[in-house]
Order: C-alpha cells, then structure tokens, then sequence
C-alpha cells in the first residue's frame, strides 16, 4: 500500500530537520511507541504496540534512517516483527520544503504486513496504514511546534481524535 | 478454570474446564458430543451451529463460560430416541447432503429457521443459510429439504 | 420388493450417522494418550532460515517435544514427491526441486511448515509454538506465474532455473501454423484461469499412531486414497514399509482432489508419534487450510482459434504458464499437461492443435488438482474462445458449436484422445429446450425494462474421467496404475461385503456399489456393506478422485461379482442336478431355465460354506476378488446455460437461471448423480462470480486466508438448477458408465462468463466477475458505446 | 486463545471496576467478533467480563419521541421487534442484514457500536438517525461518538448501557455486501427526522461512518433517488481493499442513497 501526505509545520527547516533526527521526538510521534533507543545517529531499537479494534500486537524492530539529505529529507523505516502475530514494515520518504517561517513536510508512506495480520487483516491494512502514518506526521508536528495556545486548555476532546479520518474523509 | 453446568440434549451437565475453552469444545471433547464440528475460525462456516435455549448460535464463537446456565441442544439431541426430526427425515430424503460435514450445523440452522418462520419462499429459506457453507451439494437438495418439512408443517 | 438396483433413486444408505451427529471423522476418533499438535509455519513467502530456538517452546507447560528439518533430516526422513513425471519439449526431465516436510534452509511460501510443537493439549501446542523462535533472512519473492520466469526474477530453487519446471508441448506445431495461414477467420484471447482453494468444509486431520511392541504404524487421515498415502510414506518417505504402516480414512469431509496429496503434516505427525512416543493428533484450522492446502488452477493462457469460411474450425493454438506453486505437489505435474491439453479438443471435430504448457514455480501454496483438474481449464479455454467467434463471426452461439461437433465415433483427436461414443447434438438440445433458449430475446427485453442487463451463456463441454488405463498412464509418465480393486465376500447367510478401493467422501459409495449388488443377486441392498477406507481391510486400491469411482471402481467390484456368480452358479447348478449353462440367476434365485426348480442365492451361500455338498474340484466359501484395468477414458460431455442479470449499476450479477444437460452415459442413482451435478456447478459457479485466491505482488503475502476474505458460495449465491441427462453408454466399461463428479465445476465457469459478456456485450471479462470488475467492465462498454 | 477469566458481572458498577483494575480485561457481550479474535490469539484478555445478564442492559421500549434499546439486544431481537419495525423500519432491516441468524442470535447493538468496525451496519443507523448514546458515564450525541479506525468516543472503562433513537419520519437503510465477509462494503442509511431534517450515513466505505453530506444537501433540495443519485462523492481517503476500490466504494454511495431513498418509509 502507498499513500502521500502533507504536514505544514510552524518551525524553520532546521529545527524540524533536527527533530527528524531526535530520538525522543520520534518516541513522541511513534504511534504506540513503548520504548527506543539509540544504536547509531541512524538506527534505532523499538518496541511498538499497535491496537486496530479488537487486535492488539506488540513489535519489536528497528527503525533505521536512511538517504539523508539535511536538511531535505530523509527515509525512515520501521520493521518489528509482532511474533505470531506476523510482522510489520513501513517506510516513509520525507521531504522538506522550507517557507519562510514555517516547513511543509511532505512524505510518502509504503507499508507492508506479513503472516497473520495479512492472512486476517488484508481490508484493513490500507486504512491502518493511513491511520498511523497520519498520527505519526501530526504528532511530530505537534511536537517540534506545539499550538500556540496552551495545549492545556483543550480537554482530550472528540473533535481532536476525529482529527485525522476528518482530514482523509472531508466531505 | 470455569464452572459449566449447563443441560445438554436434556441431560444436566457439570465441570470444569479452562476459561478460554470454546463451547465447541466443551461440547466435542468434554463431553464427547461429536457431531458438532468445526470448518472455520472465523465464524462463517456454521458447521458448529447449535441451539442455546432454542435459538441457533455458533459454538465456536462463543467461549463456555458463556453459556453456563442455559439449555443446549446438539444434533445428536434432535432425534427422538430412533425417531428422526422431521428436518433429519427430509435431509435423507431428499439427499441433502453428501460428505455431512456440514449436514449437522445446518439442520440445526434449518430447524431454527422455521420455528421462526415457519413457511418461508425459496429466498428466504437461501437468505437464512448465509451462515452455513456447504461445499458438495450447492445448497439445492437442502433449500429442497427445507421447503418440503416446511410445507409439511412438521418444522417445529 | 422396491426396485433397489441399477438405476434407483435410492436415499443413502450412509445418512443415518451423519444427519444424527454419529459420523466418525479424522478428529472425532479418540486415543488414548494422545497429544496434540500445532505447525510453526513460514511468515514469508521467501526467506532464508538463519537459526531457530526451541529451547523457550521446550519449556512451556504441557510440551512433549519440538522437533524440525533438522531431526527429521537426522531420522533420514525422506522429501515428499510428485507422481508423474513430465518431459519438455527438448527431452530433458522435468526439473522437480525436493520437498522437505519440514524446511530447513529456506521457507519458499507463507505457510511452510518449519517446525512441529507437541504438548498435551491443543492449546498447550498452540501457547509454546508461538515459543519458537525463528531467525529469517527475507528474500525477493514472485507470486504471479507470467511473471516467474523473467530475468532477474527471485530463484526459488536452484534446480529449476529460471523457475521454470518443464516447457511441455502437445501436437503438431507445423499443421495448426498452416491451418492458420490459411484460415478465413482467427480470433485470440488472453486467459487467466483463477486460483482456487479446494476448501471442503472438514479441515484436514491426522492422528498417528506408534507400536512400538510391534513397530507398526497407524495413520487414520483425510485421505480419498489411503492406500496411495501407505504407498508413498512407505516407499518414498521410508517412514515404514507397507505392512507396518496402516493408514485409515474414516468418513471424510469433502475433498475435491485436496485429500489426495500426501502432505507435510501427515508425514510429520507420523514420524513425531514414532519420535517422541506418543500418539499424535492434528488438525488445521481454516486458516491453515487456506495456507497448507493444496491450491487449484492458476493458469496464465493465450490462445487463438482459426476458422475456414463457412466458419469450421481449423486449427487451435494455445499457449498457457500454469503455476504449481512452491513445490510439486503428489500429482502437480499432470494437471496442465495430460489433463489439461489432451481436452482441448472440447466436443468439436478440428484437425490440428497445438498447445505448449510452462510449468513455474512461485513462492506460493503448492498448486495440483482441484475438481475437475486440467479440464476445467481447458473448456474454459475452448468454451470462451467458441462464445467470442461467435460474436465476432455473427452467428449463434449455439450454432457455431452445432456446426462443428464431432458427429461420428470413435473419433481420435489430434490430442491422443480416442472418444468411444456421446451425442452432442443430443445435449445441446435438451440444454437449449429447457433453458427456454429460444425465447431469451423476450426475457431480456423485460430484463431491460428493470434496468438489468439479461445475458445468456453456453458451454458445451467434454471431460476425459475414469482414469485411467495403467498403460497409457505409464507411457504418459505416470508413476502409478489407475487400476481399482474389488472385493466381494458373500457370509454363509447370503449378506454380502465389498470391499473397495475407491473412498468415499460424500459421493455415496456406501449406497451406490450396493444398488449394483442388488442389481446383479438381487439382494436388498441393506444387506450389503461396502468396506473401503482402511488398508488392513482392502488389500489395495486407488482411491477416489477424476469422476473414477464408479467407471472404475464398480468395473471391479462388478468383474468380482461375476466371479462370485459364476463360483454360485457351479454350486447351484450342482445343488439342483442341473447343468450350469442351465441356471441363471433372477431375483435373488438361481434358476433352472424352463423348470419350477430353483434355490435361493442366500442357500448357495450357506451351502458353499457348509461345503457338505460342493461340486467335486470346488473350494468352499463364496469370496472372489478382481482387479480392473479399463482400456480407455471415459468422456462425460454435456451442454450448460447459463442465464444472469447484471445490475449495471453496481456490477452484481445475479444468476437467474441456470440449465445443465449432461450425458454420464449409464445412471446407477440419479438422485446421487444430481447431487453431483449441483455441486460442481456451485464450485464452477463460485470460481466464476466469487472465489479468487490472492497474493499480494510484493510481499507474497496471502491476503485471502479465511472465509472473511475468500468468497464461497453460499445458499443466496446460487439458484435451483435444471437438471437433466442424456444418455449414450460408455463403450469401454462393462457398464457402461462414464463418470459424473467433475462435470459441473468444468462446464459452468465458460457458461457464466459468457452469460456475463453477453449481457454487458464485451468479449473479455476475467473471473472472478466481482461487482467491482463487472461494473468496470460495465462502464467501459458504455464509454466505448458513447464514443461511437 | 490465551488463557483468559471469565467473570460473569453482576452489577454494572463491578464490570467498570473490573475493567478499571486490569488494564487487559476486555467486555463481552455477544462476542460475535470477540470471540474470533481471541480465537486466532490476534488478542489477549486477561478477563472476560460477560455484561448479557445485566438487567440494566436489557430492554426496548418507547419512551416519548424516542426508540430506547438496552445494549445487549441482540440484532435477532431487534429486527423482529414490533415497535422498532414499525417506528423506525430501516433500523430493524438493517439489524436484520447483519451477519446471518446465528450471529443475528448473539451479536448486540452496544458490542458493535462500541467496536465501530469500518463495516460494521449499526453504526450507520446510529449516525443517520441522530441516537443518543448512553454509556455508564455520560450520555453521547452520534455525532460524536464514532471516532476513527475502530475507535469510539469511549473512554477506557466506559460501558455502552443503552441506544436512544428519535424516531424519525422516514428511513431506510441500503447494503451491498462484501461477498465473502458478508460486511458491508459500503452500507448507506437515509433518515428523514422529526424536524424534517435529513441525514445520511455512509458504512463500509471509509475508514469510519461518516454522513454523506453532499448527498444530505441534495436530498433537502428534493427527496428523490435522482436527486441521492446525481449527488457525488469523493474516493479521496475512501478505504481500499481487495474487495473494492475507493473509486468504486465513492460510486456505490449514491447509487445506494438513491435506492434508499426509494424504500424510506
């Protein structure tokens, strides 16, 4: 399955080149992301625990980043194997576009799941994989530029997790 | 591990059995009921169908425990001693059936559909079988099966 | 007394245990001790194994052992085989990889059995297998067989190079290409036959069995041949030899040619029993069925019909890829070769064809025969390429078959078949007069006014079934005789019980093979019990599969009742003062031609065993056996119509009516033989409008591995169908039987795809028909209108 | 399926303290999508709390302007209910296009909503004809409850305890099935409300329930299929599958508004 996406971040390119970089930026962003840690600059150990409706599995992998191109881009890919349950890969290629002030990031998502989850899962491996890789660029956008009014005021409303099938359904 | 007292073909039962067991399983190795089988794993097959307290359930799909506290008939509590239900009678009659692996859960299906509806038309007898795959006959002999019981009136 | 012989409609016999619950199936049989086991399979479709760990699995609760390729290596277990061997074109053998039961050094398809885990209960076996750990190198994979043998494509196993098995060839290359140079009309079509799972709604099971006392093994399996499993477990996998190892087949839930593989598991539950001491149980789950079984069809054809000007057809060329999977299943290698290609002739007289045949391996789910194995595919073949030239000729579609059936017998194709007698004609007119043909035109018109677009559909189909002639089997390649053998043992008080090698499996052996007892003595059939399924029972046997049991299988029991009558007859005759040329038997008696003096047949045989009074020279008892070779194939053919409405709306295709006009040649329970019928037109319907098995391109994932995904037919799918037979009596049997449990699935899918076409008014339109691709297919035929 | 506990609750406050103290515990009601799950060890329960024999959960009855459904009615129960069928006729048809009768006999209104299965049909109805979901907390408008991809607006811990529909002046509910799964591959719920307001609910087609508004708007102008019709829907972020594509999933939603329109009643 492939899909694009676009995230428009209020930060400079650096700054968001830099947390495409940092560890615990991408611990935020990670959905489900249980733990990681640093190998290299470019390799990472994860623990991901992913929950769609009623499944619910935990993988373990790596997340690697690779092309690198600062401070335009990069690929970053994540593959856990889930046990059992099978295994996941997804890779997104990430480019950014610096205007003015802010940075459009714009990326492109492959993913792929193995074994069990495909055997059972195959009709909602496209809609999951948007899901994720949607949580994962607002969270990360979230992160390096958080909203300017205090993220406090705004309970865990519904409006906010409609947020993302809003966007991909927009009727 | 889980207390099951349920009454089966109108025989009281009790044990214990691991909480995640299935009911198809309590049924086939428990207690040795075996003509309840299982085709599938994700509820579609109905090879497993049973009545619950007369309504048709799938007991692969439903965990023991569940159950504990009700009435259970199994194929092998239809017929009346040597006296077959009127639904076994037809199903030989009309040879609907080939390999029976099936032929169970779907007389338990055809049983419970007409104690709802006692006359249904050709479209509805194929409407209520969604549940039941049978892979030897193409439905015909059993759409045919059901119809005559029905319009014999001996469904229920 | 009811008439109970040839020809009866007579309610089975073997009913009673399944509609009351007391069938005894695989995992119905309880032994005492046993454990339970569980499969630890491939997640990839391709990938080297780096190292398992079973150290953790070995430590759960409940676990016997945890056994892989390695042990079993160590046991000097042998790889599993395929039967029939194929030659390319250019002589050499067919390139046949081994096939371990467990893998070793690499998985080849998701699904691949890695290791078995055996613990003392299911759910033990289950918790620990997930305990294994198995470390994989993933490797580039291929699913799709046009796709197999392009350079550059991943190697699956080195000792098939560019993954290709054999490039095979059948007839005369140089006299189709002139029949086509000088051809007034051709047309071509792209093909791709779909891939199907067998599915039989009882998952496959094994439970095994060690004596260690005696060294003997005991395999009760979901098997349609039990002694072709002993065969090959005893002399190929060397687990043991023939006496030692006996192999059950209780009742069996359906199987379609699946339950004739000898398959990894069985073989492993086997050894595991012996290994590890303990009787072994298993059976898979749907899911694992959808990975484990074997897979039917999947071929990837191109082929081209030539046509002279008063539209006879000429030549026939066809080029097909057939997929055979990860590795070559028990019978693979003959599907898309010897029955596939030998019936691409169909039912119409054309004097030339060739046809090559690539066979690949992907890293998918072996691929071997499913219900009607070659020759759906080829009818598919012929019947499409028919309905096309019809339109694109302008003539009916009924009377470009008309025109060019075979009409004089015994006719011999350009494709090693000899066809001993039908009636072509005959079918296609009882099919065209029930299914109202001439008045579609009205029904479609009606249609219209409902918006629905009303399309109907003919397949003219031919099938080769009663396999087969041992001879002409083995110069084909084949590693076995299709031969049956029969037993009849006659008790002192005049039952009988025929033993058989034929397995039933839903086809009603049980009642049939005994309505030709009654048939032939005269006794009621509830007198007689046909044994099959057990290897200590039946001495040997081929088992059921290809539409043989009753052209072949009843041939023997039958040439085993002659003998029994004529051994009856001896003593009757003796019995009687008579001379044997003198007595006959009628109605359950033996007669004296012309006299009032005659003697039960349940006295003989008391008689024979009291042996007080036997003719001198005669032995006592009344048992005879008999083995039968036939001397050719038997050629069921018949006519299908098929009659839907698409809704071009949302591409539904609703089949409204559909009519089948076979000809079985002798009938011994057209009650049975219609059942036979409904079935197949439902697997041939579902392949049609339903089920596809898909992988995904990339991952070689199999993405359709439950019924969530994988669409059988169901109750609503379908219609009553019209049923009726015609009847020209297989020359080559003594009774004149040709075989019916194939037919619908290889008739129907041409008949509902062309149904399809013509309702839309396209040429092409691939199967599965879904709504999606029908309504695709809908919207470009409109676009293409409005263009015009 | 892994070892799991089964406890039968008897009250709901011991379910919600049940489910407060083990984070893995999960609910279950009719199990009708539980159960395989757990089945194929996809997830792990650590309880099964079994709500069924809950009095509180039970019940369909008509209080006002309203069709009130207690939880754990099973779809069986409420396709063959007199009241529904004749108040709110596209919701006992649509119960009775789910799944086949002996998921019908088990499967319950709350177990589904609160699954909100992409190609669950409840949700639809839910949606369309503006219920009222009422959870062992709060009370939670539809359009607020379905979520996401399988996500609610529940909080961890929270039960659905009943499901309030106004009984609308029309509605019909229209389902072209997934051949295989029976699912809807895409489902579509018209309802006319009291108010004379119109909405219409969209499942299967995306990765949630959502309301067609398009075709909403089109409809206010007249309610005819032609209009339900004529009314187009974008494939963007429409699901995608082997069973059908966005585009064809964006195509079926009017055709089906178009045909519910015609049977609303």
């Amino acid at each position: 399955m492939d899909m694009t996406g676009t995230q428009h971040i209020e930060a400079p390119r650096d700054v968001v080149w830099a947390a495409l970089n940092d560890v615990e930026v991408l611990r935020q962003s990670i959905p489900g992301c249980q733990s990681i840690e640093k190998v290299s600059d470019t390799e990472m150990n994860a623990k991901v625990t992913l929950k769609v409706g009623p499944v619910k599995a935990t993988f373990t992998g790596k997340v690697t980043l690779t092309d690198l191109d600062p401070p335009n881009g990069y690929t970053i890919t994540g593959e856990g194997s889930g046990g059992p349950a099978g295994f996941a890969k997804g890779s997104a290629v990430v480019r950014l576009v610096e205007d003015t002030a802010s940075t459009t990031l714009n990326y492109e998502v492959k993913a792929q799941i193995g074994g069990k989850l495909a055997q059972l899962g195959s009709r909602l491996i496209d809609a999951t994989a948007k899901k994720l890789a949607t949580e994962f660029f607002e969270k990360f956008g979230e992160a390096v530029a958080p909203p300017a009014e205090a993220a406090a005021a705004e309970p865990a409303t519904t409006e906010k997790k409609r947020g993302w099938f809003r966007r991909l359904i927009n009727k | 591990m889980a207390q099951i007292n349920v009454k089966v073909n109108g025989r009281a039962v009790s044990k214990q059995v691991e909480d995640r067991t299935l009911l198809v399983e309590f049924l086939r190795e428990t207690l040795g009921l075996t003509g309840t089988h299982v085709g599938c794993d994700t509820g579609q097959c109905g090879a497993c169908v049973v009545h619950l307290d007369g309504r048709a359930v799938k007991s692969c799909t439903m965990i023991a425990a569940q159950a504990s506290g009700s009435e259970i008939t199994t194929i092998e509590g239809l017929a009346k001693g040597d006296e077959l239900h009127p639904m076994q009678a037809a199903f030989h009659r009309h040879h609907a059936l080939q390999c029976g692996f099936c032929t169970p859960g779907m007389i338990m299906t055809a049983v419970d559909l007409l104690r709802r509806i006692p006359h249904p038309d050709e479209a509805t007898i194929r409407a209520n079988l969604d549940g039941n795959l049978c892979r030897c006959t193409g439905y015909h002999n059993i759409v045919k099966a059901i119809a005559a019981v029905a319009e014999s009136g001996a469904g229920v | 007394m009811a008439h109970d012989g040839i020809g009866a409609r007579l309610p089975r016999k073997e009913d009673r245990r399944f509609i009351t619950g007391a069938g005894n199936y695989t995992d119905d049989i309880v032994v005492r001790n046993a454990a339970h086991a569980e499969f630890v399979r491939s997640p990839h479709a391709h990938a080297r194994i780096l190292r398992i760990d079973v150290s953790a699995a070995l430590r759960a609760p409940g676990v016997i052992g945890v056994l892989t390729g390695a042990e079993l290596a160590d046991d000097k277990v042998g790889g599993l085989i395929c039967g029939w061997m194929i030659h390319s074109k250019d002589g050499s053998p067919m390139r046949a990889a081994p096939y371990a039961p467990l893998a070793r050094d690499v998985v080849r398809y998701v699904g691949n059995p890695v290791a078995i885990v055996v613990a003392e209960t299911k759910n033990e076996a289950r918790d620990a297998a997930e305990l294994v750990e198995v470390e994989y190198e993933e490797l580039a994979s291929v699913v799709d067989p046009a796709a197999a043998q392009a350079p550059g494509a991943p190697q699956i196993h080195a000792e098939a190079p560019g993954n290709t098995i054999y490039q095979w060839a059948l007839g005369d290359k140089g006299a189709v290409d002139r029949a086509f140079a000088g051809a007034a009309h051709r047309v071509e079509v792209d093909l791709i036959n779909n891939r199907l799972v067998p599915n039989a709604i009882e998952p496959r099971a094994a439970t095994a069995i060690y004596d260690r006392a005696e060294g003997r093994f005991t395999l009760y399996t979901t098997s349609q041949n039990p002694h072709v499993t002993r065969l090959v477990l005893s002399a190929f996998v060397g687990l043991a030899p023939e006496h030692k190892l006996r192999v059950v087949a209780p009742d069996v839930g359906g199987g379609f040619w699946s339950k004739i593989f000898i398959y990894p598991e069985e073989t492993v539950c086997l050894w595991a029993a012996r290994r590890l001491g303990v009787p072994v149980k298993w059976a898979a789950d749907r899911r694992e069925s959808f990975l484990a079984d074997a897979h039917g069809r999947d071929h990837v054809t191109h082929a081209e019909m030539a046509f002279d000007a008063s539209h006879k057809i000429v030549g026939l060329r066809v080029k097909t890829i057939a997929n055979l999977g990860a590795y070559m299943s028990t019978f693979s290698s003959s599907v898309p070769t010897y029955l596939y290609a030998t019936l691409l002739s169909g039912q119409y007289d054309i004097p030339a064809i060739y046809a090559e045949v690539d066979a690949v391996y992907t890293n998918t789910t072996p691929v071997d025969a499913y219900r009607g194995a070659g020759r759906p595919e080829a009818t598919y073949v012929v019947e499409r390429l028919m309905d096309i030239a019809a339109r694109r000729l302008r003539i009916d579609a009924a009377e470009i078959r008309r025109k060019n059936f075979i009409r004089s017998f015994p006719h011999q194709t350009p494709v090693i078949m000899n066809y001993d007698t039908g009636d072509y004609e005959a079918s296609l007119n009882a099919a065209l007069s029930a299914a109202r043909y001439a008045e579609f035109p009205a029904r479609r018109a009606e249609a219209r006014s409902r918006g629905k677009l009303r399309g109907i559909g003919l397949s003219c189909y031919i099938e080769a079934c009663g396999l087969a002639p041992s001879q002409a089997v083995g110069s084909l390649g084949g590693g076995v005789g299709l031969w049956e053998s029969a037993e009849v043992r006659v008790n002192p008080v005049g039952t009988i019980e025929v033993l058989t090698g034929s397995h039933s499996h839903g086809q009603g052996h049980e009642t049939t093979f005994a309505q030709l007892v009654a048939e032939r003595f005269g006794v009621p059939t509830d007198q007689v019990s046909i044994i099959h399924g057990d290897t200590d029972k039946v001495q040997f046997g081929m088992g059921t599969y290809g539409s043989r049991s009753a052209a072949v299988g009843m041939s023997a029991v039958n040439k085993a009742l002659e003998r029994v009558e004529a051994k009856a007859r001896r003593i009757a005759a003796h019995l009687m003062e008579a001379a044997e040329s003198d007595v006959e038997l009628k109605g359950g008696e033996f007669v004296v031609a012309g006299t009032d003096k005659k003697i039960a047949f349940a006295n003989v045989a008391l008689a024979a065993y009291t042996a007080h009074n036997l003719p001198p020279g005669t032995e006592p008892g009344l048992k005879e056996g008999a083995f039968y070779d036939p001397v050719n194939f038997t050629f069921p053919a018949g006519t299908y119509v098929c009659e839907v409405e698409v809704d071009p709306k949302t591409g539904a295709v609703e089949i409204v009516q559909f009519t089948a006009a076979d000809d079985f040649g002798t009938i011994v329970n057209p009650m049975i033989v219609e059942g036979q019928v409904h079935g197949g037109l439902a697997q041939g319907i579902g392949q049609a409008l339903l089920e596809g098995c898909r992988y995904d391109r990339d991952s070689g994932q199999l993405v359709t591995a439950t019924f969530m995904d994988y669409a059988m037919p169901r109750a609503r799918d379908l219609v009553s169908f019209n049923v009726s037979t015609t009847a020209t009596p297989c020359k080559t049997n003594p009774l004149g039987i040709k075989g019916c449990g194939e037919a619908g699935a290889i008739g129907s899918p041409a008949a509902v795809i062309n149904a399809i076409a013509n309702a839309i008014g396209v040429e092409r339109i691939e199967m599965p028909a879904t709504a999606q691709r029908v309504w695709e297919t809908c919207r470009a035929a409109q676009a293409a209108v409005a263009a015009q | 399926m892994y070892q799991t506990t089964y406890v039968r609750a008897s009250s709901l406050a011991e379910a919600a303290n049940l489910l407060r103290d083990n984070p893995d515990a999960k609910l279950i009601s009719g199990g009708q999508t539980l159960v395989p799950t757990l089945r194929q060890r996809l997830a792990r329960a650590s309880h099964l709390v079994d709500i069924v024999h809950l009095a509180e959960l039970r019940g369909l009855t008509l209080e006002g302007d309203r069709v009130v459904i207690g939880a754990t009615t099973t779809h069986a129960e409420l396709a063959a209910s007199d009241l529904v069928r004749q108040r709110i006729p596209g919701l006992a048809h649509l119960a009775g296009l789910i799944g086949d009768p002996p998921v019908r006999h088990l499967g319950t209104i709350g177990g589904s909503i609160a699954n909100n299965d992409p190609a669950a049909d409840y949700p639809a109805a839910v949606l369309a004809l503006n219920a009222a979901v009422h959870t062992s907390r709060r009370t939670i408008g539809a359009d607020d409850f379905f979520t996401g991809l399988f996500e609610t607006a529940l909080d961890p811990g929270e039960i659905v305890v009943r499901v309030s529909f106004p009984i609308p002046r029309r509605s019909a509910y229209e389902k072209f099935h997934q051949s295989a799964s029976r699912f809807a591959l895409v489902g579509v719920f018209v309802a006319v409300l009291a108010d004379g307001s119109i909405r219409v609910a969209v499942t299967g087609a995306g990765p949630c329930v959502f309301r067609a508004t398009s075709i909403e708007s089109a409809l206010a102008r007249s309610f005819t299929a032609e209009a339900a019709e004529s009314a187009a829907i974008s494939a963007d972020g429409l699901n995608s599958d082997i069973h059908g594509s966005a585009e064809f999933r964006a195509h079926l939603v009017p055709v089906l508004a178009a045909r519910a329109v015609a049977q609303a009643r």
